[in-house]
């Protein structure tokens, strides 16, 4: 497909009705988490957008991202939107392999100069070099090859954009995330472990209707995405809020679907937007399955203090070292007490009779 | 640091630290008082010391009318504060969850909207204390460097706790972290100062209880 | 003998503090009630009468001796050392704005009996040179001579005379097997001799076996007033002896504050032993014959009354409800004070202030807070039963203007007193 | 795969005992949407998604609504459903990808959803199209 149509021509070629764009322009403002107002100003831009180059490229993952976006077989959304930009590298999706897919690279690169995003999934090694290459190639040269010419870089799931599972203690391969690497371009970090397919769209299409990259927070996250905490958008709060805990995981508590704080929930901590755009199409969420959050749009989700500890409780055995104390404090505290006992009576022994005699000073 | 890191960090090694100050510190002080001892009395008793011993750990926790009237801010807030602190310390939900971590034992919490309340009481209480003790000639006068000190680390967990449960400001992490290190602070300011009261004023009114119910007195 | 010094005063000190005072000083929250429970300060305002405050060189010893941390600092060279200075300028703190009367003991919310410790503080101001010397005086009159006022026997025995002569009564002196021997105060024996006829009014009337002893009728104690124990106990050891020479059962205290508590309470304590005898107060005894039925009136006082509870009497010598059973006996009018008994106000003159003539001025000053009391209730006349208190009370009014006799309870009983019913002997 | 009703499939919870509280102030918005449609012929679009709701909670909302008069089956990248609830103006829109799937749920509150009228576009291309079998 010619990268000179707009998004719209590219979907009328395709046989789309205008009736049935127009449904596609409600479904992303919705994806998107805008308002449902936004479908025409959605569709007014995609009118215009032009279809632009997209570079993927996976360093340490585990194609988790990219299963996250690519397992429906027939056309989501999702689906529409790749099809209408022009992804002319993927390593894991393309047909073409070696020398063929590094020449697709180099010349996507060299034709849209200054406009491509690039789109990373995976942490890079700094350990060595060797740990991850591509035809030869080290993840981090690439990807500092690769960003130089991009328009935007979108850093997709949580290894891409905080380090993820390769940055977990003790992070043998010395992985990074993109953003630790690359300070001078707009990175979009869409983390998540995968994250939420319809995010990785909604980024991709903001920046394609809009030509601008989305508010985003201090960490990087789209607003739109990450604005609000699991807990805050969740349908298990009330029960937090009335003090309704599950305690373990087959309990009246998790039967009757009360809050999964206690279980380790990191909802309070964790930013993303599982509670209201769900997962395997709107299906559910992990709490709503009956497992707490595990928080992993989160840096360092993995080693968080472990996945079924509250976020509140301590991660040492406080109650050993408090009853060690207790035991050191008594001893130190009998010791001490018999000094100052000894020191007193010693006093007492050396008091001098005190007479009339003694109320005034001697000159 | 990431926030993580920070809150792993306030979680366990600091929160380890604190606790090994805070309880070690308080039972070397308290027996640092208790093996000092005291005479016996050799005189006649006219009435059970340790009845009035006992008397006086509850009864002294209300003043009698006229004194109540004499000092009726310093009554009040006291009361409040302490209640609003130790409500909120022992019936929010996540608070339980770590006493029954740590110790096993557990009880009902209060719902969150009361806790939320409660907090932002002690807030304004809290306030109104301070500001007290820097406009009231007594208790200015009385105030030491120390005083102020167990005043901040007794307001911060109140003011992070709050912050934190309504997530004002800082993310939740941060915030949680910053509340938990408030709370480190005042455990290990708490044994050195005269926040050992919440200890020894059981012993300090169960002597005073105690003497005077030797001579037949209701203190 | 090495005289006054700092070090004897900071050895004092330790060797005073114990497990209560530890507590004390660990538990205060500086929260300021206190003042409110202390005339000195609610008279004046001004916050250096904190009772609390009082103690502060205590405090610091405490801290710096008997604290892990304080002696940690001390060690590192940052702790302040009590100094001479200091205790000089506590001096007046701690004898001449506190009376020890207890009232901030009751209030103190963690429970500190703040006047317990300020009569162990006295035992190192007073070692250290740092007593009135209005009470230095005193006390040595009590140790030299047997009375604080310097009252020698001859002075008793012609007043004995006088009460004989004004009563028609014998007055029992050393008589061996009493049952009750009485000690007096040097005040009563002065100011209000009228006391010793009203006993053994009331004593003949009630077939009490009672004496004076020649050798030990001194019930004052100026030893606990400055604070120095050693002093006490050789004042009540007198007294011991007197009453295993003359094989007495009971000692009475007269209507004197501190001599209640230092035979009562703090006797068998500075001798280091229980006594083989009981110490009653006279209100107690008093009470004890009324119940008995053993008092028996020809006529009640009409006039209002009012009870001023002596502090060590009441508060710290638990003798509260013996006087209102003996009131409600003899006065038809007897109107209770607000904030009486346990709670009274001191008059300001008790633990020693009316001995040390530097305070007269701050004592009636803050006597105020006496006359508030007085107004809310406009007696026709005050009882007591302390005679401290009864001329610190006579002092106060005639400076305030207000005329209101001060009357000796056992002396009001004894005014009303039926004649004795002869008939049964 | 997944229910053409949107239903929750993989819930551990027990419907209905899970209360967000957002069904009562969700049925309040319509209300005040239905006014502003008959004083200001002001249309309103609420996304279903972007509301926080529990399991069954979906299915309370629809049933609060009831099914009015019309039902329009529309065959457009993916099946929709815009049915008429019983209050007339307020239309429940669902729309699913080809594959079923929920992609969009929306309740419009307006005389005639505009995305059901045949659209400018796609008359003249089926014009067009005419033209040419007739030729």
């Amino acid at each position: 497909m010619s990268n000179d149509l707009t998004i719209a021509e590219a979907l009328r070629k395709r046989g789309v009705s205008r009736r049935g764009f127009l449904k596609f322009c409600a479904a992303t403002a919705s994806m998107m988490a805008l308002p449902p107002g936004m479908a025409p100003v959605i569709a007014e831009a995609l009118e215009k957008a032009r279809r632009p180059s997209v570079i993927w490229m996976s360093f340490q993952e585990c194609t988790g991202c990219t299963e996250s976006l690519t397992r429906s077989h027939a056309p989501t959304v999702e689906g529409l939107i790749f099809d209408t930009i022009s992804l002319d590298y993927h390593h894991t999706l393309q047909a073409a392999s070696g020398t063929a897919a590094e020449a697709a690279r180099e010349v996507a690169m060299e034709e849209n100069y200054g406009n491509y995003i690039l789109v990373v999934d995976g942490s890079i090694p700094m350990g060595n070099p060797g740990y991850s290459t591509i035809a030869g190639i080290s993840n981090r040269d690439m990807l500092m090859e690769t960003a130089a010419g991009a328009a935007a870089i979108v850093a997709v799931g949580s290894c891409a954009a905080f380090g993820g599972i390769p940055h977990a203690n003790p992070n043998p391969t010395g992985a990074v995330s993109v953003s630790d690497l690359i300070k001078d371009k707009p990175i979009i970090n869409v983390p998540g472990c995968p994250p939420i397919p319809v995010v990785i769209t909604g980024v991709l299409t903001h920046f394609l209707t809009f030509g601008t990259i989305p508010e985003l927070d201090h960490l990087g996250r789209p607003s739109t995405y990450y604005g609000k905490s699991i807990h805050d958008r969740c349908y298990r709060r009330p029960f937090y809020d009335k003090g309704l805990f599950a305690e373990t995981f087959d309990d009246e508590g998790a039967k009757k679907g009360w809050c999964l704080y206690k279980l380790g929930c990191k909802g309070p901590t964790t930013y993303n937007a599982c509670a209201t755009a769900k997962w395997n199409e709107g299906t559910s969420f992990p709490i709503e399955s009956g497992h707490p959050c595990l928080g992993c749009s989160e840096p360092d989700f993995w080693d968080a203090g472990g996945f079924y500890q509250a976020i509140s409780t301590p991660t040492g055995d406080i109650g050993r070292t408090a009853v060690y104390a207790v035991g050191a404090g008594a001893a130190a505290g009998l010791a001490l007490g018999a000094l100052n006992r000894a020191k007193r009576d010693k006093l007492a022994r050396e008091h001098e009779k005190v007479t009339i005699d003694d109320l005034e000073k001697r000159d | 640091m990431s926030e993580n890191d920070f809150l792993l960090l306030v979680r366990g090694p600091l929160l380890t630290g604190a606790t090994i100050i805070f309880m070690l510190g308080i039972v070397v002080r308290l027996l640092e008082i208790l093996v000092l001892g005291r005479k016996r009395n050799l005189a006649e008793p006219r009435g059970s010391a340790v009845k009035g011993g006992l008397r006086t750990i509850v009864m002294r926790s209300i003043a009698e009318r006229e004194t109540l009237q004499r000092t009726a801010f310093t009554e009040v807030t006291g009361w409040i504060f302490h209640i609003g602190f130790l409500v909120t310390l022992f019936f929010y939900t996540p608070h339980i969850l770590l006493i029954s971590k740590v110790a096993g034992i557990s009880w009902p919490a209060l719902p969150t909207t009361v806790i939320d309340a409660l907090s932002i009481v002690t807030i304004i209480t809290l306030l109104a204390v301070l500001i007290h003790r820097i406009g009231n000639r007594v208790m200015r006068f009385l105030s030491r460097f120390q005083d102020y000190l167990v005043w901040t680390v007794t307001f911060l967990p109140v003011l992070t706790g709050y912050l934190a449960f309504h997530r004002v400001g800082l993310s939740p992490t941060m915030l949680i972290a910053i509340h938990i290190l408030s709370v480190e602070m005042l455990m290990v300011v708490f044994p050195f100062t005269k926040l050992m009261h919440a200890f020894t004023l059981f012993m300090s009114r169960y002597y005073n209880g105690a003497i005077a119910g030797y001579r037949g007195v209701n203190s | 003998m090495s005289g006054a010094s700092l070090e004897r005063g900071i050895h004092a000190f330790k060797e005073a503090i114990d497990a209560p005072v530890a507590s004390f000083f660990s538990s205060c929250v500086r929260c300021g009630l206190c003042a409110h429970a202390c005339l000195f300060f609610t008279e004046t305002e001004d916050p250096k009468y904190t009772p609390i405050h009082k103690l502060e060189p205590l405090r610091r010893v405490w801290q710096q001796e008997y604290t892990f941390w304080g002696r940690l600092a001390s060690a590192l060279g940052l702790s302040k050392p009590v100094t001479d200075e200091d205790l000089a300028d506590w001096e007046t703190l701690v004898y001449d704005s506190c009376t020890m009367c207890g009232r901030c003991s009751m209030i103190c919310p963690v429970g500190n009996d703040i006047a317990y410790m300020i009569r162990k503080m006295r035992e190192g101001m007073a070692v250290a040179g740092h007593a009135p010397p209005g009470l230095i005086g005193a006390t040595q009159r009590a140790v030299t001579i047997g009375s604080p006022m310097g009252v020698k026997l001859p002075a008793l025995q012609a007043q004995i005379r006088q009460v004989e002569e004004e009563t028609g009564m014998t007055i029992p002196v050393d008589v061996e097997g009493a049952d009750y021997m009485l000690l007096l105060s040097s005040m009563e024996i002065m100011n209000f001799p009228e006391f010793i006829g009203a006993l053994a009014k009331i004593f003949d009337q009630a077939d009490v076996s009672w004496t004076i002893s020649s050798n030990a009728f001194e019930a004052t104690n100026s030893g606990i007033q400055i604070g120095v124990s050693e002093i006490a106990a050789e004042l009540v050891q007198r007294i011991v002896d007197a009453v295993e020479k003359l094989k007495v059962k009971y000692v009475i205290s007269p209507e004197c504050g501190h001599a209640y508590m230092a035979i009562r309470w703090e006797g068998p304590n500075l001798i280091g032993k229980p006594y083989s005898f009981k110490v009653v107060h006279v209100l107690e005894l008093l009470d004890e014959l009324r119940e008995q039925g053993r008092l028996k009136l020809s006529s009640k006082e009409s006039q209002r009354l009012t009870y001023h509870d002596p502090c060590q009497i009441a508060r710290r010598g638990g003798v509260v409800q013996q006087p209102r059973n003996l009131l409600n006996m003899v006065a038809d009018d007897f109107a209770e004070m607000p904030e009486t008994g346990t709670m009274n106000w001191c008059c300001g003159a008790g633990g020693g202030v009316s001995s040390n003539e530097r305070a007269d001025e701050l004592r009636l000053t803050v006597f105020k807070r006496k006359k508030a009391q007085l107004d809310a209730v406009r007696p026709d006349a005050i009882v007591s039963a302390c005679s401290n208190c009864r001329i610190h009370l006579e002092d106060g009014l005639e400076k305030y203007a207000m005329e209101i006799p001060v009357l000796s309870l056992t002396e009001t009983i004894a005014e009303h007193l039926a004649e004795k019913d002869k008939s049964g002997e | 795969m997944t229910t053409l009703e949107g239903g929750h499939t993989a819930s551990c919870a027990e419907p209905g005992d899970v209360e967000t509280g957002n069904v009562v102030p969700l049925l309040h918005q319509i209300r005040h949407a239905v006014r502003q449609l008959l004083e200001a012929n002001e249309v309103t679009v609420i996304d279903l998604r972007s509301i926080p709701m529990g399991p069954g909670e979906e299915d309370r909302l629809a049933a609060a609504l009831g099914q009015g008069e019309v039902q329009v089956r529309m065959s457009a990248l993916g099946p929709s459903e815009i049915i008429e609830t019983q209050y007339p103006g307020v239309w429940l829109v669902t729309h699913h990808n080809s594959d079923g799937e929920t992609i969009g749920k929306f309740i419009e509150v307006c005389g005639f959803p505009a995305l059901v009228m045949a659209q400018d576009e796609d008359i003249r291309a089926g014009l067009e199209q005419l033209e040419q079998e007739l030729d």
